[in-house]
């Protein structure tokens, strides 16, 4: 029983940080659902996100400053629908995805204009101090971290809240529709405009949460936006096009690369979660080439 | 007109993930500067001439930085300070070949220590090796011997991270604890499995060589496993306020080497907001003056001026070229009192570089955040040098060797 | 059924209005490939139009043009104007279009492939907001159209053949209730059973709905037997127009569109080698 | 009609099969490389040379080598970075290891090692499409930074693990001040370009793009995908392979793992969108546009006499190249090739609007 | 513009000359099979191919017809039945198996390589005859050259031939939809077939175009003697220049003989052909 304790324990804190990935796993499964985008500015909008609302919750009460942060993530995607995806309607997706990256390349400079560059703490009010469990089973107990355990509480609510939204509205088959063929879509009447506004403004809602998550932990700074790295493993596990993928595709990477860094890692020299996430992925793709969820892919002459 | 002044390159990374380190110590360069010549009117009566790069700590941007601004002015750039490791490895050759001297306070790499190999390259005040070696003195120190003691480092996986290691696996044999190292990947961001493991091992101390955002989330990580905050040691690119600042209340305890301390309450923080602030001129704000990536910057810079200064002296010149700037810095001597004029008791301790020589001195303080500044735990320790020297000499031979260069004979 | 979109016939005017005016448009891709070169076209409310010509002639981006979905094919329209019910289209995105009812079937079928023929029907009546039961009573409607697609409901349209791909698009189409429809090429593909169904269905939402139709077709024969007007394109340009009827007893038509020729149709085996094309200009 | 076509026949295949069919092309090329060769090493002072176009150089050589994998085969790759990482430490172990062989077959079978790599790594992709792809090659990426950082073999055991290159001695030619080095890299930009577009316009070249526009009918008209998308891996690897030995051994001198990261396997993917897929001259523009594009619009503001502060230069310089990106895109999705094609269609029916 | 030189010839003679032209079979299917999950798509289907003959396919929409020439070319692997080509028997036939053994075809909704020029389209269909080596090809030597000039004249025959010549340099991609079939037939013929698979040549095309496609169709069979299965919905273009029609209804094969045959048959015409037609 005493040796059980530290792999569940391994497995626990891997499965909370995969929660976090898959925050951010999230916002890009939104947004490569609806429009066969894959939005490299991800990353940028999750930081740009909490970097408002740390600013703002400065001089603000707490709770205008989300809502006020969630009114600028909303104007962003105002924007980006405007300037960048209408003119580049029906366009292959790496062009859309190389318009992202211009996205990604603005937001960095702007962000920095406006918010500044240093380090800011985002204290949510959650006491960082670890939980011991089941004490009186394990030697030590069993840890694990309060943020975690409301990281992992709102991630869940929140997939569930999209699932419920795009399964069983109209607009969910609209998206996919956008995602199939833009013009078609918008032959039968499909409003790209609108459609692509509602997904990236609640993408960057998503990129909210995952900026408070990651940011409480962090500090809000540049580096949250490295955050986007460890999503496209958990992304492409789950499959580009499933809400569920991601946070299954979140928590199977998370336990996979801490028990393996955990008990592979030293004997061949540590640091193996750098690239585990991504063989992980590999291997599995190699089975299910679109990932455990996603969208079978159509081949037919 | 140009002719008359001195210029001053200085790289800096103001933007980026590792800008809230860059930004402080770029201003503490910029003020000190700028100070100089609104007080001194310059380096012995001549001007300098000032120029920020942005190099966003990515190396060919350092490079291109460097190319750019190594010829302006009326003799070229005095020196560069790249401020990453990874733009000194590109820029050691250059600077060889280009004359001119490369200033890495407290960074690059450890054998460059032998000026005898590296002729151009000056790594004051301290290297990793010297870090690594004050560190384990220091908690030999408290814990009263470590017989039978572990220590984890938790470091950057990267030619920074890496430095420190072959000195402390040797120091594990010669003070019998056991060591042990774990790797983070860049950037940092997630070091569960690693603090997992320290909750299990409970090293007796951890020494962290971490940069950017990877320090913040190593004490939050600590936070989390709950090992304790007194017991862990950062190196002093892992103990400044960007590090602790982002895991608020839960960074108090932690320690950290300072190779000078923060606080701006030196003669010279005076002159800075006296001639700089009030006038207005101020690359940052009032109240950030005095922190600690800011007063290295400072230190930096004045140590800069310094090796002008002394090759004005030596040549007897206005403005020197780098290669009498390099004279400069290798007859470089701060006596107490030299410093004590410059305004700097207090900051750092005298400094003598040497053909032999180019660290100059390696002496550093352990300080502790105490959730709102950093105090000192600790009087100034210096490394041991009859063991650091040896290795030193052997990683500058073989990179001598490797790169067909003869060393000099000094005397 | 939908009071909005479609005027009881009381309040039709005698002379029928004009759905769609087109009036000599000039398209260029890329910016430099001028397409059309001066298309003006007129489809009456209630009318069926046709739009006839060879492969290239620009039929496809003419309708294109008028449902404003050029854009994404880097496609512009320099001059001239497009009104439908007066308004000026370009001022309209698609889905504004499709709201007031002007819909087209794209060539090529463009299904959703991976929405199941069913959502695929039901993407068509995105605009609708008459209720559920409304749009399930049309979904029964294009199923008794197209039994066929009943049958495949739930599979990905990315499997289904040809065909039924085709009667997929056309009845996602009539899933919006439009006012207008612009079919291009709805016949290919078919069985010959079907193309004349589908064309039955077309005079039928003619008749009963007041559908109005402008029909890009290559299948001239049936075209014209159904159409009320068409219109002749060549090289981007309308080289002769008419009542179908005028059509179908012009000279080159018969012979270069219809195959009849003096003596009767030709069997496909007696063609000569080669023969000079008709060009009206 | 600055640019014009008639008058100028092409009476056998051969000539309609010329690279350059239009005289005024091969008056433009021959212009261009007498330039390059010849003005430019006249003219340039050292900062031109060693900061901005020697890494050009290098990088449109990588650009190639992913524009023929990406742009050519349509496979997705984010391991660039990788495939001359390995190019950069073969040849460093190489020369360090077989001191006798001449180091210009050291950069070839550094070469060909990464080559092998690309083919193992490749593997994946017979099942694996499109952007799940990338994931592999990401795979690969991770996995070659981890790797060199750890397996201290590669790094000959040096405590930091960042390694120096050996002096450049061709045959007794020692490539060391600027200029040299500036033709050496367009010594091997200008004969790799020319393999490389010779490739794409035969039968190997037709093979990918089928396998890029469509795979199963590609399938169906008998070329085998494996074949086609491995030889493309094998390729693209040997150029980016030969890019990384450069980059290494000529522009950096010494480096480290970090050198060759996955911000670097980034930019070339940018360059080759922005600079057109599929289209060897968009490498070049496209490696101009992603480097020296941002040093321009950082040194602007100084130019035109404006004083900014440090930071709010950089933050502009990336505001601006953002958006830069995006209006290009609009502009001509298709990249600054297609542009550059553009252009030259309008020329030729100059003054006319079409 | 280059025209054709098909020798123009009565149809009595042509007709004699077809008699003497059909030979052994060249592919049979035997007992085919092919189910999706529940669908049958073809269940246990047999006809075969004789050599030099057209042979038309039809039947309803999603009868299987497509289905049927993806299993010929192995692109679907029937579940049951076999496959026999010149006398070789195969359980599945692999796609490559079958560009190499002479099959080529084309496709309903057209897979032609987008992003490419006509020319290089149909150089594609060449591609099995090259033999140049990666290095020849690299620079351009040897073969590398000689090859690519060689098979470039054979390719621009096929153009004269089909009459593309204006468009040889146009990415196919911006073609209209009746040219890209025509050069989608080109690159099947690049590939000398001794069987063409034609899946609906002629949709979206109009008269004057179909006769050209049909004129084509009968040269390339006349002229080369290629065996030529096609799908097609045309009855007037089935009956005018099929030897033979094979009628599939739902996956099983409800007629197969004559035109004549097959459009006296009740069974067809209650299933397909509905009111007498063409
Ligand atoms: N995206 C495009 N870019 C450039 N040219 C195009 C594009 N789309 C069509 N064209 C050109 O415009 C002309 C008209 O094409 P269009 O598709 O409108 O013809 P069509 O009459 O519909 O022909 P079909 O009967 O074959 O469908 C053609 O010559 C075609 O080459
Ligand atoms: N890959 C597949 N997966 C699932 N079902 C398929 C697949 N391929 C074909 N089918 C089904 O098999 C049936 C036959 O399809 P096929 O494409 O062969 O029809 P077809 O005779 O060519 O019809 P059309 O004349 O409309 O082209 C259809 O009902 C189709 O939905
Ligand atoms: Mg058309
Ligand atoms: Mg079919």
């Amino acid at each position: 029983m005493a040796e059980l304790g530290p792999v569940l324990e391994v497995l626990l804190g891997g499965l909370m940080s995969g929660v976090l990935y898959s925050l951010v796993a999230l916002g890009f499964v939104l947004i490569f659902k609806a429009s066969g985008v894959f939005n490299f500015a991800q990353g940028a909008m999750v930081l740009f996100a909490a970097l408002s609302l740390v600013r703002l919750s400065e001089w603000l009460p707490f709770p205008v400053a989300i809502a006020l942060t969630i009114a600028i993530m909303i104007a962003l995607a105002w924007a980006v629908e405007r300037l960048v995806l209408r003119p580049l309607v029906g366009q292959h997706g790496l062009i859309l995805f190389m318009a992202t990256i211009g996205v990604t390349f603005f937001l960095d400079g702007f962000g920095q204009t406006i918010w500044g560059s240093n380090v800011y703490q985002l204290d949510l009010g959650i006491s960082a101090s670890p939980w011991f469990l089941l004490e009186n089973l394990f030697p030590g107990g069993i840890l694990v971290s309060p943020v975690d355990v409301f990281a992992a509480a709102v991630a869940g609510s929140l997939v569930l809240a999209l699932s419920i939204f795009f399964h069983s509205t109209k607009i969910g088959r609209a998206l996919r529709a956008v995602a199939d063929d833009h013009q078609a879509a918008q032959s039968v009447g499909i409003p790209l405009n609108q459609i692509w506004l509602i997904v990236w403004s609640t993408a960057g809602v998503v990129a909210l949460v995952a900026g408070m998550a990651w940011g409480s932990k962090l500090g809000v700074q540049f580096s949250l936006s490295f955050v986007a790295l460890k999503a496209l493993p958990v992304l492409i596990l789950g499959g580009l096009t499933s809400i569920p993928g991601a946070i299954l595709g979140g928590l199977i990477v998370g336990a996979g690369e801490k028990l393996a860094e955990f008990y592979i890692g030293p004997a061949i020299g540590g640091g193996i979660e750098y690239w585990f996430a991504y063989v992980l992925a590999l291997a599995v793709l190699l089975v299910r080439p679109q990932g455990l969820f996603g969208e079978k892919i159509i081949e037919r002459v | 007109s140009a002719a008359e002044t001195i210029y001053y390159p200085s790289l800096v990374y103001r933007s980026g993930p590792y800008a809230p380190n860059g930004i402080p110590f770029a201003n503490g360069v910029a003020d000190y500067v700028a100070m100089i010549n609104a007080r001194d009117g310059g380096v012995g009566g001549v001007k300098i001439e000032f120029e920020e790069c942005e190099t966003g700590y990515a190396t060919d941007r350092g490079v291109e930085c460097y190319e750019r601004l190594k010829g302006k002015g009326a003799k070229g750039a005095i020196a560069f300070s790249p401020l990453s490791t990874g733009i000194t490895f590109a820029l050691t050759e250059k600077v060889a070949v280009d004359k001119i001297p490369l200033q890495t306070m407290g960074y690059g790499r450890s054998e460059s220590a032998d000026g005898r190999v590296f002729t151009w390259n000056f790594p004051l005040l301290g290297t990793y090796w010297s870090a690594a070696d004050i560190l384990i003195q220091h908690v030999n120190k408290i814990a009263g011997g470590l017989q039978g003691k572990k220590i984890t480092l938790v470091y950057h996986d990267s030619p920074y991270g890496k430095e420190p290691i072959p000195v402390l696996q040797e120091h594990a044999q010669r003070y019998g604890y056991t060591f042990e190292a774990i790797p983070v990947t860049h950037p940092g961001v997630e070091q569960k499995a690693a603090w997992l493991k320290i909750r299990q091992t409970r090293p007796d101390f951890v020494f962290l060589w971490g940069w950017g955002v990877m320090n913040s989330t190593a004490i939050k990580e600590a936070v989390a496993v709950g090992y304790p905050r007194e017991r862990m040691y950062g190196v002093w690119w892992a103990a400044a306020e960007p590090d602790v600042r982002p895991a608020g209340d839960d960074a108090k305890g932690y320690q950290g080497l300072a190779l000078h301390p923060a606080g701006a309450d030196y003669p010279v923080h005076k002159d800075i907001l006296k001639y700089v602030y009030d006038a207005g001129k101020g690359a940052g704000k009032r109240e950030e003056v005095g922190e600690v990536l800011y007063n290295r910057g400072m230190i930096d810079a004045m140590l800069k001026l310094e090796a002008v200064r002394n090759a004005q002296k030596i040549f007897n010149v206005k403005v020197p070229t780098g290669e009498q700037v390099r004279e400069g810095y290798e007859r470089l001597e701060l006596t107490a009192q030299r410093i004590k004029e410059l305004g700097f008791e207090g900051l750092i301790t005298p400094i003598k570089v040497s053909c032999r020589d180019h660290e100059g001195s390696r002496k550093a303080r352990i300080h502790q955040w105490d959730g709102k500044k950093w105090v000192f735990v600790s009087d100034w320790i210096e490394a041991n040098n009859e063991y650091l020297r040896p290795k030193v000499e052997a990683a500058a031979m073989a990179y001598a060797k490797e790169k067909g260069i003869t060393p000099r004979t000094c005397n | 059924m939908n009071a909005l979109a479609r005027p009881a016939p009381f309040d039709q005017p005698a002379t029928p209005r004009t759905a769609l005016a087109v009036h000599n448009i000039e398209v260029v891709y890329d910016h430099v490939v001028l397409v059309l070169k001066g298309v003006s076209l007129e489809v009456p409310e209630g009318a069926i139009v046709t739009l006839l010509g060879a492969n290239g002639a620009g039929k496809t981006t003419t309708l294109k043009a008028i449902s404003n979905l050029l854009h994404a094919e880097r496609g512009e329209v320099t001059k001239g104007s497009i009104t439908f019910y007066g308004e000026e289209v370009h001022r309209l995105s698609p889905s504004e279009l499709v709201r007031r009812g002007c819909l087209q079937v794209m060539e090529g079928r463009r299904c959703f492939g991976h929405l199941t023929v069913e959502e695929n029907l039901l993407t068509g009546a995105f605009t609708r907001k008459d209720g559920k039961a409304a749009i399930q009573r049309d979904l029964e409607m294009v199923y008794s159209y197209f039994p066929r697609l009943k049958e495949r409901r739930k599979v990905l349209a990315g499997y289904i053949s040809g065909g039924e791909q085709q009667m997929c698009a056309i009845g996602r189409a009539l899933m919006a209730r439009p006012r207008l429809v612009l079919l291009d090429e709805p016949s290919m593909g078919l069985a010959p059973q079907l193309v004349e169904e589908i064309f039955e269905i077309v005079d039928r939402l003619n008749r009963e709905e007041k559908v109005t139709f402008l029909v890009a077709e290559q299948n001239t024969n049936v075209a014209l037997r159904y159409a009320r007007y068409g219109y002749i394109l060549e090289n981007g340009r309308v080289v002769l127009d008419g009542p179908a009827e005028a059509l179908r007893d012009n000279e080159d038509v018969k012979e270069f569109y219809l195959g009849l020729s003096a003596t009767g149709r030709k069997s496909f085996r007696d063609i000569k080698s080669y023969k000079r094309r008709k060009r009206w200009l | 009609m600055i640019y014009r076509e008639t008058g100028q026949f092409r009476t056998s295949y051969a000539e309609d099969q010329a690279i350059f069919r239009l005289r005024e092309d091969r008056i433009g090329i021959a212009a261009i490389l007498a330039i390059a060769w010849v003005g430019v090493p006249l003219l340039a002072d050292e900062y031109l040379l060693r900061a901005i176009l020697i890494p050009f150089l290098i990088l449109s050589l990588a650009a190639i080598g992913l524009n023929l994998l990406l742009g050519y085969c349509g496979q997705i790759s984010l391991g660039t970075g990788a495939f001359m990482a390995v190019g950069a430490y073969s040849a460093y172990n190489l020369a360090l290891r077989l001191p006798e062989l001449p180091l210009l077959l050291d950069f070839f079978l550094a070469g060909l090692i990464a080559a092998g790599v690309g083919i193992v790594f490749g593997l994946p992709s017979f099942r694996i499409k499109g952007l799940y792809l990338a994931v592999a090659t990401l795979a690969l990426q991770f996995f070659a930074d981890w790797a060199f950082l750890r397996v201290r073999w590669f790094t000959n055991y040096t405590p930091s693990g960042s390694v120096t290159a050996p002096v450049l001695d061709f045959f007794g030619w020692v490539v060391d001040t600027e200029r040299e080095k500036y033709w050496l890299c367009l010594a091997f930009v200008c004969a790799i370009a020319l393999l490389a577009k010779n490739l794409v316009r035969s039968r190997l070249g037709r093979s990918w793009m089928a396998i890029r526009d469509m795979d199963i009918a590609a399938e169906i008209i008998g070329i085998r995908p494996m074949h086609a998308k491995l030889s493309a891996f094998a390729v693209s690897s040997f150029v980016a392979g030969l890019a990384g030995v450069l980059w290494a051994f000529v522009h950096l001198g010494s480096w480290e793992p970090l050198a060759f990261s996955i911000d670097m396997s980034f930019r070339l993917l940018f360059m080759v969108i922005i600079g057109g897929m599929g289209s060897i001259l968009g490498s070049f523009l496209g490696a101009a546009f992603i480097t020296i594009l941002p040093i321009f619009l950082n040194q602007a503001p100084a130019m035109i006499g404006i004083r900014l502060s440090t930071a709010m230069v950089s933050h502009l310089e990336f505001m601006i190249f953002g958006t830069l990106i995006v209006l290009f895109l609009i502009w001509e999705p298709h990249g600054l090739a297609r542009l550059w094609q553009i252009g030259k269609e309008k020329m030729r029916l100059w003054p006319f609007p079409y | 513009m280059a025209v054709a030189s098909a020798p123009v010839a009565t149809s009595a003679e042509r007709a004699a000359r077809r008699e003497r032209r059909i030979g052994e079979v060249l592919l049979a299917v035997e007992n085919i099979s092919l189910r999706f999950g529940g669908v049958r798509a073809l269940s246990n289907v047999s006809f075969d191919i004789r050599r030099g003959e057209i042979r038309a396919i039809i039947g309803p929409n999603g009868a299987g017809k497509s289905s049927m020439l993806n299993v010929i070319n192995g692109f679907y692997q029937p579940q049951e039945g076999r496959i026999v080509w010149k006398g070789r028997v195969f359980t599945r036939m692999r796609p490559h198996e079958a560009a190499k053994g002479g099959i080529a075809r084309t496709f309903q909704n057209i897979a032609l390589f987008k992003g490419m020029s006509t020319l290089d389209n149909i150089m594609t269909g060449r591609i099995l005859k090259m033999r140049a080596s990666f290095l020849e090809q690299a620079f351009r030597i040897g073969r590398g050259r000689s090859e690519e000039l060689r098979e470039r004249a054979f390719v621009e025959r096929i153009i004269d031939f089909l009459e593309i010549t204006h468009i040889r340099h146009v990415p196919v991609g911006k073609l209209p939809y009746g040219l890209q079939k025509r050069v989608e037939l080109a690159r099947a013929l690049a590939m000398e077939p001794e069987l063409l698979l034609l899946d609906e040549p002629m949709a979206g095309m109009n008269l004057e175009e179909k006769e050209d496609m049909c004129r084509f169709i009968l040269d390339v069979n006349e002229e080369f003697g290629t065996t030529v299965a096609l799908i097609e919905h045309d009855m007037s273009v089935v009956m005018d220049i099929s030897d033979r029609v094979v009628v599939l209804d739902y996956g099983r094969l409800l007629a197969d003989g004559t035109p004549e045959e097959v459009r006296n048959d009740p069974a067809v015409i209650e299933a397909y052909l509905g009111v007498a037609h063409g």
